[in-house]
């Protein structure tokens, strides 16, 4: 199974640095920091891999949805195209505005690609006994949250060291959005705190171990905060109808306007990579993470992470649904629908929750 | 109680330059914008960056070889310019074509008008972060620009119409074709209605955004769905009907909101006026010559003429001036968007940026029509 | 649908004829009106360049059914003048008048009428570009379609194309390496 | 160039037969990718403005040749000048195009853009063919092209693309070839 072979590999390259480091008399602390790369190289694999399938679902699901075709031409059914857009843009001249700030204007999409991609750590892809998790933090789910709020440094740091009007705009746009979904992104995540008792990924998954009816989805309760945490996702991740950051008709294109080559690809990555782990983190939280929806019963032969990936791919696919549907919010809309609509909201639900843990119908955390 | 004066919060205004090269502004435009924060304090618009010198090449064309050239002034109304300058020229002349010609050409203006309205949707659809309309209104005008295809052999620009007739009449087929359009645009102007215009989304950006009073306008000189939406039913098809316009039955239709969504509801409506006026030209489409008897060399007396017509964006008017050569002496257009534009500053001034982009979008401005 | 004419605040008066308009004038300003007359419902009036404010003022606010609005101006260059032409229109039966004022070629001075007409403002500015002519008082006399810093007045009869690069005749390329897309069949088409 | 190393490398070793071999393999994988990945700036001057957006419309598809109308020139390869080009249009083109990131490449659409077409001869404002401003690699004539000419004219940049040879090496620090000198508008 492909998450034994990883977990099976870090072992390996774990004892052959600790071998290597007890002949030669490295400190253990390399051999961590050693592990430690290996485990964020496995990561950032596994992440582009996702992203380039988003990125190409994206363009299909688009084409689908406005009478097209999508990509054809590159590979089979154009498989091969967001690779070729790869190669592309890491050969594409990188261009620093005269007067832009330097540091600043590579340290953008650096963070905001690193932290989209650190919260991936803490993803259990696969049933304990495997450990599929490079590391299983006890508060897991803030853990994720956490980070990929940081990526709104990245995103102000690019927006504010490019020197252009539009994309100092739209990252101010997009700090000021992200903070505010944020807040009602934790209000949901709250109730599925409340209701399995564990801040921990793992333990959320495991609580909604045994059938498919354990899922918080198929918990009534819950359904206020499945709607909070959906809508307050997509607003994260910043798509229409939330997408003003870099509304095309307003800011050109927002705060990565500036940037060309890599550095816009890794804002392209970062932002795909960003959805991803909201996917994801989603699953967890109310599909179930890795159960299989079958029943306990019968044999399954499909792996654990397969179901979650399949999982955070059925969200993204509702997400993109909306996104190439809906038009866009304007910014003081997006704003009062934060905090006039969604943060009540959660509210709403956290007492929903409560009531049910009260009345004993939901598990309360044990 | 101690009193605590606190210097009032003060915000540094930014200038942002939309344009000419925007993803919005539908063509070339440059709009030097103050904003502060996003509230938009002053709009000052700069045109001219597709001033492409027609009315100085129609002093070196002979009147016949101008045709062509009047598509090119507003492109998306091409059939429409090239009615107003032939029906100038006519007048110029004392001709009268004949009565299959004028239905032709009625009935060609409006299919334009209905293509071009389909290309606001789209564009509009864009400005308001509904990527997907804009696809869709274009897929639904492939078969239009089949049909104009089918007739003048042009997709998007034609010289189809002659002085006293057209270049050819309609081609065999092209009722079918038309009826299977017009059975087919409704359902799709519905789906799109319920796709754009009935989503809440949608109606929270432009209710109440970008709004002229109809004082406003007419000072302005705004005409076309832009003053309808204002609550002026002022139609030249109505009032001072050319054309076949006096023979079908319409109406004009108009909101008195003087918002985005009036003006986008009123293009809506209109597409729907214009299958029903395209219906009774086809109906009652009369036999006969399309040719009227035109002097080999035009050259009409010395004398003006000035012709004024509707339309997608307005009043369209052509000044000609003759001075009994065979190439006009002056040629004036009075493009609908340069007058429509002027009315932005007070439009927007107040409102977010993202509304100077919704507002712009429902003015449907073309750049040549601005600066010809 | 609402019929909201009366938002403009004008009463439509349909059915009446404009004769009386042109005798009005006449009588109000004598011999500096030349040419006032009725075509097929339009006016046509020709005055002197001193009064165009005044006569304007006149039309679209205080005769009985008055032309409120200013629709469009150009101007003409006449040969031995320039002449610039208001169109002046009411909203209601879109009947317009235009109003002509004659100026000479080598000073012609207008007073703007951006205080009476919002629309003025721009076609005023175009065509002080286009035929030099100037308005006085114009709130905002920058060159409107042509770039700052233009020379000439190119709508004027005795205009030359300026001597430059971009509008030169001849090619720039000695060996170009053109591709020319032809035919209408193409290896593009997918289904 | 983030390639520059490579190109360096190739630019040495280009007569050898081992270099040739590596030049021919690199060059077959970064043209590929370039040219299936061309990107153009979403620039639409007039008509043919029209055209272009029909063109990436839902009929003809241009997403198909995994091209996506960017509205920043910094992520764009292509310039496709849609229209007439002014005067006063001028000098702007010309920003947007030093904006614009290497390797990059301009289609001239329709008569305005390849030669002036109808304002040739007259205008007094109107640049007679955007090659008097940028480099130009493909001209499509047309008054507007269809939009299969349009896509003709993309698939020949792609053509273009494909013979573009590392070993050439015509971006390397200090040795980017000086594009003629284009007349500026004097202010």
């Amino acid at each position: 199974m492909a998450s034994t072979l990883v977990k099976t590999i870090l072992d390996v390259i774990h004892n052959w640095a600790e071998g290597l480091a007890q002949q030669w008399g490295i400190p253990h602390l390399f051999v961590s920091i050693a592990a430690w790369i290996a485990a964020f190289v496995f990561v950032i694999v596994l992440v582009l891999l996702m992203v380039l399938l988003a990125v190409y679902l994206e363009r299909k699901v688009s084409g689908a949805i406005q009478s097209r075709l999508g990509p054809m031409r590159v590979g089979p059914i154009g498989l091969f195209q967001t690779p070729m857009d790869a190669l592309k843009i890491l050969t594409k001249e990188d261009i620093v505005p005269r007067d832009a700030d330097k540091i600043l204007h590579t340290a953008g999409p650096v963070i905001f690609f690193v932290t989209a991609v650190i919260g991936y750590v803490v993803i259990p892809w696969d049933r304990a006994a495997i450990a599929a998790q490079v590391v299983d933090l006890n508060i897991g789910v803030l853990f994720v949250i956490a980070v990929s709020s940081i990526g709104v440094l990245g995103i102000m740091a690019g927006g504010w060291g490019s020197n252009n009007k539009y994309a100092l705009l739209g990252a101010m746009r997009a700090v000021a959005q992200m903070v505010s979904y944020e807040v009602a992104l934790l209000l949901a995540i709250v109730c599925v705190v409340m209701q399995t008792g564990s801040l921990s990924l793992a333990g959320i998954t495991a609580d909604q171990g045994g059938s498919l009816l354990q899922w918080n989805l198929l918990r009534w309760w819950m359904w206020p905060a499945l709607l909070l945490y959906i809508i307050a996702s997509i607003g994260e991740s910043k798509r229409i109808p939330f997408d003003i950051p870099e509304a095309e008709s307003e800011l050109v294109a927002g705060y990565h306007t500036e940037y060309s080559g890599m550095k816009f690809g890794f804002f392209f990555l970062g932002e795909y990579a960003h959805l991803f782990i909201i996917a994801v983190t989603g699953a967890i939280l109310f599909l179930g993470g890795w159960h299989s929806p079958l029943p306990a019963t019968m044999a399954d032969p499909i792996p654990g992470f397969i179901w979650l990936m399949g999982k955070a791919l059925a969200v993204i696919l509702i997400m993109m649904w909306i996104r190439w549907t809906l038009p866009r919010l304007r910014v003081d809309q997006l704003m009062n629908f934060a905090w006039k609509g969604l943060v009540p909201l959660g509210f709403v639900a956290i007492a929903v929750t409560g009531l049910a843990i009260g009345l004993g119908l939901a598990g309360g955390g044990g | 109680m101690s009193e605590t004066t606190q210097a009032p919060l003060t915000t540094e205004e930014i200038v942002v330059n939309l344009g000419p090269q925007h993803p919005s502004t539908h063509g070339v435009m440059h709009f030097v914008v103050t904003i502060d924060g996003e509230t938009i304090r002053e709009c000052v618009p700069h045109i001219g960056y597709l001033h492409s010198s027609l009315e100085k090449i129609a002093e070196t064309l002979r009147y016949e070889q101008f045709i062509t050239n009047t598509d090119r002034f507003d492109y998306l109304n091409g059939l429409g310019n090239e009615l107003c300058y032939v029906q100038a020229v006519e007048r110029l002349l004392g001709i009268e074509p004949p009565p299959r010609t004028v239905f032709i050409r009625t009935l060609m203006a409006e299919l334009k008008r209905i293509s071009s309205h389909l290309v606001y949707l789209g564009c509009y659809g864009n400005d308001i972060g509904a990527m997907t309309v804009f696809l869709h209104a274009f897929r639904e005008r492939e078969p239009l620009m089949d049909m104009f295809e089918a007739v003048t052999g042009g997709r998007l620009l034609y010289n189809y119409l002659r002085i006293g007739g057209l270049r050819n009449d309609l081609p065999t087929g092209f009722t079918d074709q038309l009826h299977r359009f017009l059975d087919y645009l409704p359902r799709r102007l519905e789906e799109m209605n319920d796709l754009l215009t009935s989503n809440r989304i949608f109606i929270a950006r432009t209710r109440g955004i970008g709004i002229l009073t109809a004082r406003q306008a007419l000072s302005f000189g705004v005409t076309g769905p832009t003053l309808r939406g204002c609550g002026v039913p002022y139609d030249l098809r109505k009032l001072r009907p050319y054309a076949a316009y006096d023979q079908v039955e319409f109406d004009v239709p108009s909101f008195p909101e003087g918002d985005c969504l009036a003006r986008h509801l009123v293009r809506m409506e209109e597409m729907n006026q214009s299958m029903r006026i395209i219906r009774q030209l086809m109906e009652k489409m009369p036999e006969g010559e399309i040719q009227a008897d035109v002097p080999r060399r035009i050259k009409p007396e010395a004398g003006e003429v000035y012709e004024r017509v509707e339309s997608p964006r307005g009043e369209l008017g052509c000044y000609l001036l003759s001075d009994g050569g065979a190439k006009p002496y002056r040629m004036h257009w009075r493009g609908p968007s340069f007058y429509n534009l002027q009315a932005l500053p007070v439009m927007v001034r107040g409102g977010l940026l993202a509304d100077f982009i919704a507002t712009l979008g429902s003015l449907d401005p073309i750049a040549p029509d601005i600066d010809r | 649908m609402t019929d909201s004419t009366n938002d403009t605040g004008l009463i439509a008066a349909a059915g009446q004829d404009n004769s009386d308009i042109a005798d009005n004038l006449r009588e109000q300003f004598g011999e500096q009106i030349h040419n006032a007359e009725i075509e097929d419902d339009t006016l046509q009036v020709e005055v002197a360049a001193e009064i165009i404010l005044v006569v304007c003022r006149h039309l679209s606010t205080e005769i009985e059914r008055p032309y409120p609005y200013l629709s469009d101006a150009f101007g003409v260059d006449c040969g031995d003048h320039l002449q610039v032409v208001y169109h002046l229109i009411r909203s209601e039966t879109a009947d317009g008048a235009f109003v002509r004022v004659n100026l000479p070629r080598n000073e012609a001075t207008l007073p703007t009428l951006t205080a009476l007409y919002n629309t003025a403002n721009w076609a005023e500015r175009e065509i002080a570009e286009m035929f030099g002519v100037t308005f006085a008082g114009h709130p905002d006399p920058r060159h409107l379609l042509l770039p700052e810093g233009w020379q000439g007045y190119p709508l004027r009869k005795d205009y030359q194309r300026p001597d430059h690069p971009y509008l030169a005749s001849e090619p720039l390329h000695e060996d170009p390496s053109v591709f020319l897309a032809s035919g209408p069949q193409f290896e593009t088409t997918e289904e | 160039m983030p390639d520059e190393p490579i190109r360096r490398l190739a630019r040495k070793h280009r007569e050898s037969p081992a270099g040739q071999l590596l030049i021919k393999i690199v060059d077959k994988v970064l043209n590929t990718g370039r040219a299936c990945s061309v990107w153009p700036l979403g620039f639409g001057l007039a008509c043919c403005a029209i055209e272009m957006m029909a063109t990436a419309a839902s009929r003809y598809d241009l997403d198909r040749f995994g091209m996506i109308l960017r509205p920043s020139p910094r992520q764009a390869d292509l310039m496709i000048v849609a229209g007439t080009v002014t005067m006063k249009m001028a000098p702007v083109l010309e920003r947007l195009y030093h904006q614009m990131p290497e390797p990059k490449y301009v289609l001239a659409m329709g008569s305005c853009a390849v030669s002036g077409g109808r304002f040739y001869r007259d205008a007094y404002s109107v640049v007679n063919g955007v090659d008097r401003i940028l480099p130009v690699d493909v001209y499509i004539p047309g008054c507007p092209p269809r939009p299969e000419g349009l896509i003709k004219g993309l698939l020949d940049i792609h053509d273009i693309i494909r013979r573009d040879s590392i070993a050439d090496a015509p971006y390397i620090e200090g040795q980017r070839p000086e594009y003629r000198q284009y007349p500026r508008l004097e202010k």
